[in-house]
């Protein structure tokens, strides 16, 4: 992709801004395509811009039922690491890792990714043993991580809690200095532009309504807008996948629950790095309009409604005044709640399913913002080749048969 | 947070409670295939929309129930008694 | 002089001294900094977001886009809307996002180049050579105000509240309904964000039942002060609707400090509740709308007749309906001059010409604003006709604008109403409401005092009896005039030729009609990713003013209805609020609840260093004068391998599992079995989850026929008994069993060393301590002391121990006389530290240290379950093919070739020797410690096919380093179990 | 009897709205049921007659004091025979394959909350409905966070019983919800 740059915007700025090209385009649904991919979020679109670019040749379709960006691409926290316990996850979050450290080049689209550190905190002796072991399996993997003591902790957040009285001690910590965030909705449109400009269709407002299989094959799609013919049909709809999979007759091993964050308004910076404390289940960063961008706990029951508990919220707003007394005196802007689809051992799915040239990518929990590449172009690499790549291969179908899970939440007790 | 209603205790506070996921899934014996197994273990409806499920009042009487609870609007019907099979889904 | 001599709802007996800037001013009680500044002839307060234009006061309340400033002090805040703080005295503010000052703010250069920065622009450049070369200096420019430092001194608090109806405002249309819902007898909760209840009744002219209207509404007041049934809550504001219309509401009382809360989170549960929230005027879209002085006509009014402040001496009015005309004449006879009244709308039809003619105002219909002077504080404004002609400058030195109203829809829409926009009341109104909740008033988009009246009467009624009251007796209707019409004709933006400049829409976030022209050509056209490219409605105002503007223009570029192109989603909080709010009296310590144990005031007079563990304070170990943790530690260690150790052990869960079916359930709980261990003993047992993972390890205690006593790990406790219940309640509700959780009941104080025995004779005991009579795992019952006690042989320490039960009360005394009794072997009391370390050498594992979410039992070296033929929880999923898998990571013990080197937990084990990362590792160590008893570097960990590999040496990673080990049996200290005789 | 919190605990507000005291208990003892055994229940009924609480979340105020706790599931506590009198008695009525009655006297603190605010105070931390809260009615619930049993003894008056592990952190917790109200 070309055509941003600081000199175009300087051009078109003499011409009143009035020549920019459509970024985001509105395809109307043709009646089929080779695939056609459902969900406009980040995983769909990115799975989009890979298939495109792999595969020229391939007419694709990407039909999403409001505007793209509108799930939790939209709703996430923005945090990007890829410092995962187990070799199969560090593998393929670290596989989304790189490509986010070219993505903004590549797409020609400022998604202002910000490598400026992630830091897990210990509050306990015990703790800092998981986290002794976290960061090592994480080095294991060839993966940047080390380990802090209080005091270096306490050096690069100084507005953490050091009261003797604070209920949650810092006793150190690890870093992902290669760790952080970027701009969520500049994924999204970045992927959007550039997949368009590779000729996939981008077909908003259209919802699926039902799948046409014969014989054990996916046929195409009923739509709000119409059939679509299509014989090879991907879906990456997180927090819905039971719902989309269930019109398939596909029973998936995922519940969906909400997950709120919040803001507070913006202020001038206080804090450089991302701060996750498994412990508390906080986890903070500043985003660079100033705005504290803070994540909780999931709320335990099963539900689509995008508003969460409030008490939910207020115990995670405790604990995050508690870890950072600065923000006692600020205040909260706006708070959310996303629906994500969670699998027992927290990690994602993407596979074929049991009906031909229907495949999923799902499951990503709190954690599908950081995996957006990642999962975008293997779905991408499993459409076109119709078997799953090494990188995949432990996150299908079969492991819930086997037992073989890769159970980040397990291990590590937290998966954001 | 809505209200559930507790068979002893009457309509409580959300946070009283905490939700053991979706109700009356068979549990198979032993004898049953790794694939039979696996459905049990991780195997869920997930709907959206009415959800039969059971509840704990788990900061209350510790009573053990069922709900019929819509996941979106979280309107509630019940309870029903652990055993009960689902109900009519409400319109 | 802008502040008039009388009328007002200021106390002038009561001056206010502040500062602004630095700048010494006065103002009095019953003041906001706003009114307060105005007074003081201040418009021009603070600095635009993105081009740091020159901004003044647009607003009367919590709707303010640009008046933000900072405040001061330990007591400081940033983004502080001068539009509804109190003044006070002392009170010290100043202006945000300038510098080096408001007046010279060298970020100003940025609204010079304002071409080179369109919305979004950041996205299309600093992608080379990438982000971090940019972002520093865009982070030091963003952000509004200065978070401030040092601890909030203020006290926060929380209530909870439960009503039948709860009415949300109390204007006009809030008054009514809570009246009526009162006499119906129903609980009534008032929320109101203002001092006194009567919202625009207390500022605007209007006579009802024959009372000025401010007279009026002190008059309902104090009708519903006195009922029992009714709850008042002034300087409240509702700022969440959530499900099961359960509200936040946050109050500010009246005079903090002195122990009393600054703020109040009140957390109402309501059958039923009525929004009377009222409306927000609309600025006008034209060029150069965003000069300081330039403010809506309601907030001139406002500050009028509630603060006897004059907005200007000379004022221009543009207006697009009638409500904005009668507010402008309403200025003009209070004193205000009004200049001339610019209306878009022709005059035929129209009232308004005359009446304004005929109060000496030049109306100027058919015409609008095509751009406006003066840099710091408007000077003038140049009218022309829709078609471009007629142009003229007027001065004035303020304009006061009514682009027509937005409903105050947020809290409905929370909850989940619906909206739909009026195309001739040109505003979203509500649709349809979610069960139990209703509108009225301004919120219905009514005007006038005798609709809010009726809707909100009508609305507090229904309510009630929807609650099961009685109606109330037909009341007569309040006699107030007839409702003006707004005769609405809307102007989203002025197009006529010359409109040149750029015409904002959201003022804080600096979006114009341009920024969303732009938008729309892109294809950014979801009002979503509209809000999220432009930025608009996403400041500290969420966009109160600006978001109807910025939908309706989006539809003019798209050819769309404002219904069409719909609105955002509504989020709360209504207005922000601090997060010290909601953490409310949960701090430090009170964060959440957290157990001690019976002695824990002994163990503080032993000097113990406590930590938490599993919500428990705990010692964690005991330094002596200049010991540090791991000289205490070690020192600890010796001490009770060569004597005796105390430590209060009654965090270890004790659950009493009575029942016919007892014996059966636990053979179901456990992997080994249960049902076959004889009355008087104890049994390791270890509990597997239904995934076949390692769930929990304690032991079990056979107390009779019928009855076990159970005991969880310390933090496990209660995971394990709501386990245990909900497994007899959900799958096995015929069995007959009873499960109480009796922890809290028993200090549990154990003596553990080779002269455990020796001191517990020394204390005196009827129980026959002969390791012969009274075996390792097992109990008795008897007198310890001079206390009855149950006394257990159990040991973690790998030492002789007895485990002395007695109720908790007397656990300080007994803890008294086991540390005199031990004094000839100088017994010493053990940290959990120590007692962990302990356990390391005598290789029994700490199920979630040695073991995972992924660890098995066999894993762990535990294969009874083997032998056990029924199904009980977890056995199916040890069958499947991984937990049988060869490989499989299993417990053993390592040796360190160093034996002065701790082998650091964590530590990976290499493929090799000689491996180096990246590599896939074999295993890691779980849990390590020096022993000093061994004179080795001893730890526990998991290793590939470790049972296998006994003998062999591996290298580990850690830290950049590698060290190396010997693979052994997971057990170093007496393996013959003679020191447990 | 020293202890893990002071046992002479006691606060006012200063304008005296509400009073907070620790209470000594005296015996208690904790009857559970195994499910099904409406036998049993029916023999406690009849020995205790008119002081057995009949429906759920009440509780019989006199001595002894019986609270309902849960299904199948009581609280008897009496300040004037010995827990072990009372156990005793009423394993005399429950047999060992369908239940137990064990004394637990000393795993409660007890705190009595009287005074014109003490609902309000009450309210600050518990979510549930006090004004339809009458006198005699007891319920489960949660307290800042910990789980109590909370007994309304008469319009301003409350009692509050929870695990003696937690007597710390409620008396620390009182403390600071007081100063809302002095």
């Amino acid at each position: 992709m070309r055509g941003y740059s600081a000199f175009s915007l300087l051009r078109h700025a003499l011409g009143g801004h009035a020549g920019w090209l459509r970024a985001i385009p509105d395809a109307a649904p043709k009646p089929a395509y080779d695939v056609v991919i459902i969900g406009g979020g980040g995983h769909g679109l990115a799975t989009a811009y890979y298939l495109a670019r792999q595969a020229p040749k391939l007419r694709i379709a990407l039909v999403e039922r409001g505007w793209i960006g509108g799930g939790n691409s939209g709703r996430n926290t923005t945090i990007v690491r890829s410092n995962y316990l187990f070799a199969e996850s560090a593998a393929l979050y670290e596989f989304a890792l790189r490509l986010y450290e070219g993505l903004g080049r590549e797409l020609n689209y400022n998604i202002m990714l910000s490598q400026r550190g992630v830091i897990t905190l210990a509050h306990s002796h015990h703790d800092m043993d998981t986290i002794a072991r976290w960061a090592t399996s994480i080095q294991m993997q060839g993966i940047d991580s080390e380990v802090l003591t209080a005091k270096q902790v306490h050096a690069e957040v100084p507005i953490l809690n050091t009261a003797p009285t604070t209920r949650y001690p810092v006793f150190g910590g690890f870093v992902q200095r290669r760790g952080g965030t970027a701009r969520h909705d500049a994924v999204v449109w970045g992927y959007a532009r550039a997949a368009a400009a590779l000729g996939v269709d981008i077909i908003q407002n259209c919802e699926v309504t039902a799948f046409d299989i014969a014989a054990g094959q996916v046929r195409g799609i009923e739509t709000s807008r119409g059939a679509i013919r299509a014989e090879r049909i991907a879906m990456a709809v997180a927090g819905h996948s039971s719902v989309l999979a269930g019109l398939a007759g596909i029973r998936m091993p995922v519940t969906s629950y909400c997950l709120q964050a919040f803001v507070s308004e913006p202020v001038k910076p206080l804090l450089d790095t991302v701060i996750m404390s498994p412990g508390t289940g906080v986890y903070i960063s500043q985003s660079d309009k100033g705005e504290m961008v803070i994540g909780g706990q999931l709320d335990l029951y099963p539900s689509y409604g995008q508003r969460g508990s409030p008490h939910i919220l207020e115990s995670v707003a405790a604990a995050a005044v508690e870890q950072y007394p600065v923000l006692s005196r600020m205040r909260m802007l706006r708070q959310w709640g996303g629906i994500v689809d969670v699998v027992h051992d927290s990690s994602p799915i993407i596979d074929r399913t049991s009906v031909g040239g229907l495949y999923i990518n799902c499951g990503w929990g709190t954690g599908g913002f950081k995996a957006i590449p990642a999962g975008g172009w293997c779905l991408a690499d499993l459409v076109a080749q119709d078997r799953p790549g090494d990188l995949i291969r432990p996150f299908g179908f079969a492991r819930f048969t086997s037992g073989a899970l890769v159970d980040e939440a397990g291990a590590a007790g937290i998966a954001h | 947070m809505f209200l559930i209603p507790c068979p002893h205790c009457g309509e409580r506070a959300q946070m009283e409670f905490s939700c053991g996921g979706e109700a009356v899934i068979v549990r198979p014996a032993s004898a049953a295939s790794d694939e039979a197994w696996a459905d049990y273990l991780f195997g869920r409806a997930n709907p959206k929309g009415w959800h039969y499920e059971r509840w704990c009042h788990v900061h209350g009487c510790g009573e053990w129930f069922n709900l019929l609870r819509h996941t979106v609007t979280h309107a509630i019907r019940g309870p029903f008694a652990i055993r009960d099979a689902a109900p009519k889904v409400p319109q | 002089m802008t502040r008039f001599a009388t009328g007002g709802r200021i106390d002038r007996a009561q001056p206010l001294r502040f500062r602004f800037n630095g700048r010494a001013l006065h103002g009095y009680a019953g003041d906001t900094l706003a009114s307060a500044l105005l007074a003081s002839g201040i418009h021009f307060v603070g600095r635009s977001f993105k081009y740091h234009r020159p901004r003044g006061i647009v607003s009367a309340g919590h709707d303010e886009p640009n008046a933000l400033v900072q405040i001061a002090g330990a007591q400081g805040e940033p983004n502080t809307r001068a539009t509804v703080l109190e003044l006070t005295e002392g009170l010290a503010a100043t202006s945000q996002n300038a510098w080096p000052s408001l007046a010279f703010d060298a970020g100003a250069l940025i609204d010079a180049l304002h071409p080179l920065f369109p919305a979004g622009f950041y996205y299309k450049t600093m992608i080379r050579p990438n982000w971090h070369v940019f972002e520093p200096s865009i982070r030091r420019a963003a952000g509004l105000g200065v978070a401030p430092a040092g601890i909030d001194p203020d006290l926060y608090v929380q209530r909870y509240a439960h009503c039948d109806v709860l009415v949300v405002g109390g204007g006009p249309a809030g008054l009514m309904a809570a009246q009526a819902a009162a006499e119906s007898g129903a609980r009534v909760v008032l929320a109101d964000e203002n001092g006194d209840l009567g919202g625009t009744l207390l500022w605007r002219e209007a006579v009802a039942e024959g009372l000025a209207a401010g007279a009026f509404a002190a008059q309902a007041t104090a009708q519903l002060r006195g009922r029992s049934n009714v709850t008042i809550l002034t300087r409240t504001q509702a700022t969440g609707l959530y499900d099961g219309n359960y509200a936040l509401l946050c109050e500010r009382p009246a005079a903090p400090g002195g122990g009393r809360p600054a703020l109040r989170l009140w957390k109402v549960r309501a059958r039923q509740i009525v929004l009377a929230t009222g409306l927000h005027e609309r600025p006008l879209v034209f060029p150069n709308n965003d000069r300081p002085g330039i403010l809506l006509a309601s907030a001139a009014l406002k500050y009028r007749n509630h603060y006897a402040v004059g907005v200007g001496a000379r004022l221009v009015a543009f207006i697009n309906n009638d409500m904005g005309a009668a507010d402008a004449l309403a200025l003009h006879r209070s004193g205000v001059t009004v200049a001339a009244v610019i209306d878009i709308r022709d005059a035929d039809g129209t009232a308004t010409g005359a009446a304004l003619a005929g109060a000496g105002i030049a109306y100027r219909p058919g015409s609008v604003i095509r751009d406006t002077a003066g840099r710091r504080r408007v000077r003038s404004v140049q009218v022309c006709g829709l078609d471009g002609g007629g142009s003229q400058w007027i001065a004035c030195d303020a304009v006061i604008m009514s682009g027509g109203f937005s409903p105050a829809v947020h809290l409905f829409c929370q909850a989940g109403g619906k909206l739909r926009f009026d195309e001739s009341a040109a505003m979203f109104l509500p649709d349809r409401a979610p069960d139990g909740v209703r509108t009225a008033g301004g919120l219905n988009g009514a005007f006038g005092l005798d609709a809010a009246f009726a809707q909100g009467a009508e609305a507090g009624a229904a309510a009630a009896m929807d609650c099961g009251f009685q109606a109330p007796s037909q009341r007569t209707p309040i006699a107030a005039g007839k409702s003006p019409a707004q005769n609405i004709a809307p102007l989203w933006r002025v197009d006529v030729a010359g409109a040149t400049k750029r015409q904002w829409v959201d003022f804080q976030n600096d979006v114009t009609d341009k920024d969303i022209g732009l938008a729309a050509r892109e294809g950014y056209t979801s009002v979503e990713q509209l809000k999220r490219y432009t930025t608009t409605g996403m400041g500290t105002d969420q966009g109160k003013t600006s978001n109807v503007n910025a939908i309706a223009i989006l539809g003019l570029r798209t050819q769309r209805t404002p219904q069409a192109v719909g609105t955002t989603t509504y989020r709360p909080p209504y207005t922000p609020l601090t997060f010290g709010t909601f953490a409310g009296q949960a701090r430090g310590l009170l964060q959440k609840p957290m157990y001690r144990l019976p002695t824990h005031d002994m163990q503080a007079q032993e000097g113990a260093v406590f930590l938490e563990a599993g919500r428990w304070q705990r010692p964690d170990f005991y330094p002596r004068p200049g010991e540090a943790r791991e000289d205490a530690v070690r020192r600890e260690m010796r001490e009770t391998r060569g004597g005796v150790g105390l430590f209060d052990a009654s965090s270890l869960g004790k659950l009493l599992v009575s029942g016919r079916d007892a014996g059966r359930f636990l053979d179901h709980v456990y992997i080994n079995r249960a049902s076959n261990l004889a009355q008087g003993r104890v049994r390791y047992g270890l509990m597997a989850s239904e995934h076949g993972i390692a769930l929990d390890d304690g032991v079990f205690a056979r107390l009779g026929e019928h009855q076990y006593l159970v005991s969880p790990s310390s933090g496990m406790t209660g995971a394990v008994f709501a386990h245990m219940q909900e497994w007899l309640r959900c799958e096995w509700p015929s069995w007959q069993v009873a499960v109480q959780n009796v922890t809290p009941q028993w200090a549990t104080l154990a003596v553990a060393g080779p002269k455990a025995r020796a001191l517990l004779t020394a204390l005196g005991t009827d129980i026959d301590l002969d390791a012969k009579s009274f075996a390792h795992m097992s109990f008795r019952d008897g007198r310890v002391g001079a206390w009855r006690a149950r006394v257990f042989r159990v040991s973690f320490t790998g030492e002789t121990q007895f485990e002395i039960n007695v109720p908790a009360a007397f656990g300080p005394a007994l803890w008294r006389e086991l540390r005199n009794a031990g004094r000839p072997w100088n017994a010493v009391p053990l940290g959990l530290e120590a007692l962990l370390r302990l356990r390391i050498e005598k290789g029994y594992i700490h199920v979630g240290s040695d073991s995972d979410g992924t660890t098995t039992p066999d894993d762990l070296g535990f294969s009874q379950w083997r032998s056990k033929d029924f199904d009980f929880i977890g056995r199916r999923s040890l069958l499947r093919p991984e937990a049988q898998r060869e490989g499989r990571h299993q417990l053993v013990g390592l040796v360190g070739t160093d034996p002065a080197f701790r082998m650091p937990v964590g530590a990976h084990i290499l493929p090799r020797i000689g491996a180096r990362p990246p590599a896939t590792a074999q295993g890691r160590v779980t849990s390590s410690c020096i022993s000093d008893a061994l004179g080795q570097s001893v730890a526990l960990g998991l290793l590939a096919s470790g049972r296998a590999r006994l003998g062999e040496t591996v290298e580990l990673y850690f830290g950049g380093g590698t060290f190396q080990a010997r693979v052994v049996k997971p057990v170093f200290l007496d393996p013959e179990n003679q020191r447990l005789v | 009897m020293s202890d893990i919190a002071p046992s002479n605990f006691s606060l006012s507000s200063r304008t005296g709205g509400v009073r907070i005291e620790r209470v000594a208990l005296g015996a208690m003892v904790r009857v559970t049921l195994a499910p099904g055994r409406r036998d049993i229940e029916a023999g406690l009924e009849a020995a205790f007659a008119a002081s057995w609480p009949a429906s759920p979340n009440h509780v019989m105020a006199a001595d002894p004091a019986i609270y309902w706790f849960g299904p199948g599931d009581w609280l008897v506590q009496t300040a004037t025979t010995r827990s072990e009198v009372v156990a005793a008695r009423l394993s005399d009525l429950i047999p060992a394959d369908g239940g137990s009655a064990v004394a637990v006297g000393d795993g409660h603190v007890g705190y009595d909350i009287g005074g014109r605010d003490a609902a309000a105070l009450l309210a600050s931390a518990c979510p549930l409905d006090l004004d339809r809260f009458a006198s005699g009615r007891s319920a489960r619930t949660l307290f800042a966070g910990a789980n109590v049993l909370l007994h309304r003894r008469d319009d301003e008056a409350f009692r509050l019983l929870s695990d003696r592990t937690l007597g710390a952190f409620l008396q620390d917790f009182f403390a600071a919800a007081l100063r809302e109200f002095s």
